[in-house]
């Protein structure tokens, strides 16, 4: 970004600061009084110039005579049909509102009062004007790098962080044991316990399905009056033997719904 | 003359090969916790009067040259930035009302003031967002920087030129409603001739 | 101490501001063409002794910060930081099964090991690299250092505690801790790459 902006040849008339065509594109019928329209921020920078023209300190401004040159300035200013942009106009529009507010009978004021008004248009003047005189005293000063210089090769400070890890002797072994503890071997156990293998569940299915002729629901094959993990390691058993059966063709399977009895019956050839 | 004791001539050193100034802590720090006050000032009072100075900016310390040697030292390519004068009035209307909201900016130039005016001051590290303004819609607010201060040679914004007396005048109490209405003319006009 | 008259000032404000060592007569030209002889020769004498000193390279004059202040430009800075739960246990596991690989202390460990934790003991000066296993794809093993030995108060090894004694100390019960210290051992592994 080039940061040396300069001084812009034009400055605005217009509210922004930097859409300003500059004196080129304009009609040179009446230059005179276009430079000096030329070269203002704003409707407030306009007025703070006229006031500047009273030649008085500006707390003793007349505000009515600047509201009439500031008047006079946008007349002549149409009249020569320059394009003035609309916060200036606004301005005018304004500041006569002000000076016959500040015409009429006291008693018909309205709150804040035409008084009040000027007095604080009077201050934004001075507030400006302040501004603008400080910023030359600042822009005036001893500045780095222009009227005063830092050291032109400075060697640098440099500093290097360095860890300088602790750790005690109870931490260490701690955190061994708890190693050792997290990951010693996990024994699993199996009990031994009773199972019906799939070979007996088979051989016990198909002789008991050779007795019968009709469906037979599968809890029946099963072996009564023992323990209850037998059984259910029987049902597993049996269910497979069945499933075997239907494979090879010896033995239907029925179920009516899910969850159903399972039933099963001979395959008669 | 007598011999600078080791404290201070490690302050003068640290600080010659400094690449940026210095806070009184962050020397303290580089040098070991040292209590560095008294070897600043015993620094800044050798050096008065000498070709280089000693001087304090925002709280922070940096070796320069003389002031009135700026005629010899000025160099051919310009390093200070040159600046729009819209760019130096808002650095002004910064320095002197911080922190400040851009919509108080414009109310006190009665103008709107382009986004990269602020940009470039914020780039020339001069000035800085300072968070937001607690009221409706928070506003970023600005402020200045040490290297404002710096730039410019200001030990604090207490030296900035005439800001008792723009105080005393009352020219920089916060801006009020009424002149930000006024400042931003438009649909507040209106409300005004209305009333 | 008198005052420094205007040429030596000027020779000073020069020389400090200058971004290459000059000649006297670079100098000279610069300031109009002043002998500045004399006058760099009341600074060379002005400095001796101080945190800065003028010097003179091969004809060429410049600042430069007192030879035995050289290490305030380079300084280190310890911090002193705690050993992650993480790394611990990774000290731990290759005191108690060195030489061992990074694959075999995450068997033991039963999580995986950030780089950066071998990396921190080795910065710490408690595990070296102690060669390369010769197995397919050969890699690193780690051992302890005597520095480790040094820092625990270990003669050697095998004064480690055994497991027998750890498990009467109570160190291998706590499943439950274990099982906390699990739940973290993730966190830990951040913490290291960041270390």
């Amino acid at each position: 970004m080039n940061l040396d902006l300069g001084p812009t040849p034009g400055l605005p008339l217009t509210g922004g600061e930097e859409e300003w065509e500059g004196p080129a594109s304009m009609p040179s019928e009446d230059s005179a009084l276009y430079l000096e329209l030329d070269g203002w921020e704003g409707p407030l920078d306009l007025l703070l110039d006229l006031a500047r023209r009273q030649k008085v300190d500006l707390r003793r401004i007349s505000i009515l005579e600047l509201v009439d040159q500031y008047l006079v300035y946008i007349e002549r200013a149409e009249a020569l049909r320059l394009e003035l942009a609309a916060d200036y106009l606004v301005m005018a529009a304004w500041l006569a509102y002000l000076k016959s507010a500040l015409l009429l009978p006291r008693e018909e004021q309205e709150d804040p009062s035409p008084e009040e008004l000027a007095l604080r248009l009077q201050m934004r003047l001075q507030r400006l004007s302040a501004m603008r005189e400080a910023a030359a005293r600042l822009m005036g000063r001893d500045r780095l790098g222009r009227d005063v210089f830092r050291r032109g090769m400075p060697e640098g400070l440099r500093t290097d962080r360095r860890n300088r890890w602790q750790c005690d002797w109870f931490d260490l072994i701690q955190a061994y044991g708890q190693v050792e503890a997290r990951t010693a071997p996990v024994v699993h156990v199996v009990r031994d316990r009773m199972v019906m293998t799939l070979d007996s569940a088979l051989s016990r299915v198909s002789s008991m399905l050779g007795v019968r002729l009709d469906w037979v629901e599968l809890q029946e094959f099963l072996p009564q009056h023992v323990d209850p993990r037998l059984r259910r390691s029987a049902l597993a058993s049996s269910f497979v033997a069945a499933l075997e059966l239907a494979r090879l063709g010896k033995a239907e399977l029925a179920q009516d719904e899910v969850f159903g009895p399972l039933r099963l019956r001979r395959v008669t050839a | 003359m007598s011999a600078p004791d080791d404290l201070v001539r490690a302050v003068e050193a640290t600080l010659f090969a400094a690449e940026e100034p210095m806070t009184a802590e962050a020397i303290s720090a580089h040098l070991g916790g040292a209590d560095v006050r008294a070897a600043l000032a015993e620094l800044a009072a050798h050096y008065e009067g000498r070709g280089v100075q000693l001087v304090e900016r925002g709280k922070r310390w940096h070796f320069q040259t003389a002031p009135d040697l700026a005629h010899l030292l000025r160099r051919e390519r310009e390093d200070v930035r040159r600046l729009s004068r819209a760019a130096t009035e808002v650095l002004a209307i910064v320095a002197y009302h911080e922190p400040v909201s851009r919509a108080e900016i414009e109310a006190i130039r009665g103008v709107q003031t382009a986004k990269g005016t602020l940009d470039v001051l914020m780039e020339a590290g001069w000035v800085r967002t300072a968070g937001r303004r607690e009221v409706p819609g928070r506003p970023v607010i600005y402020a200045t920087t040490p290297a404002f201060l710096a730039h410019f040679g200001l030990e604090s914004r207490k030296d900035l030129p005439g800001i008792d007396e723009l105080r005393a005048a009352g020219l920089l109490e916060p801006v009020d409603d009424a002149m930000v209405e006024l400042a931003l003319a438009g649909g507040d006009e209106g409300d005004e001739s209305d009333g």
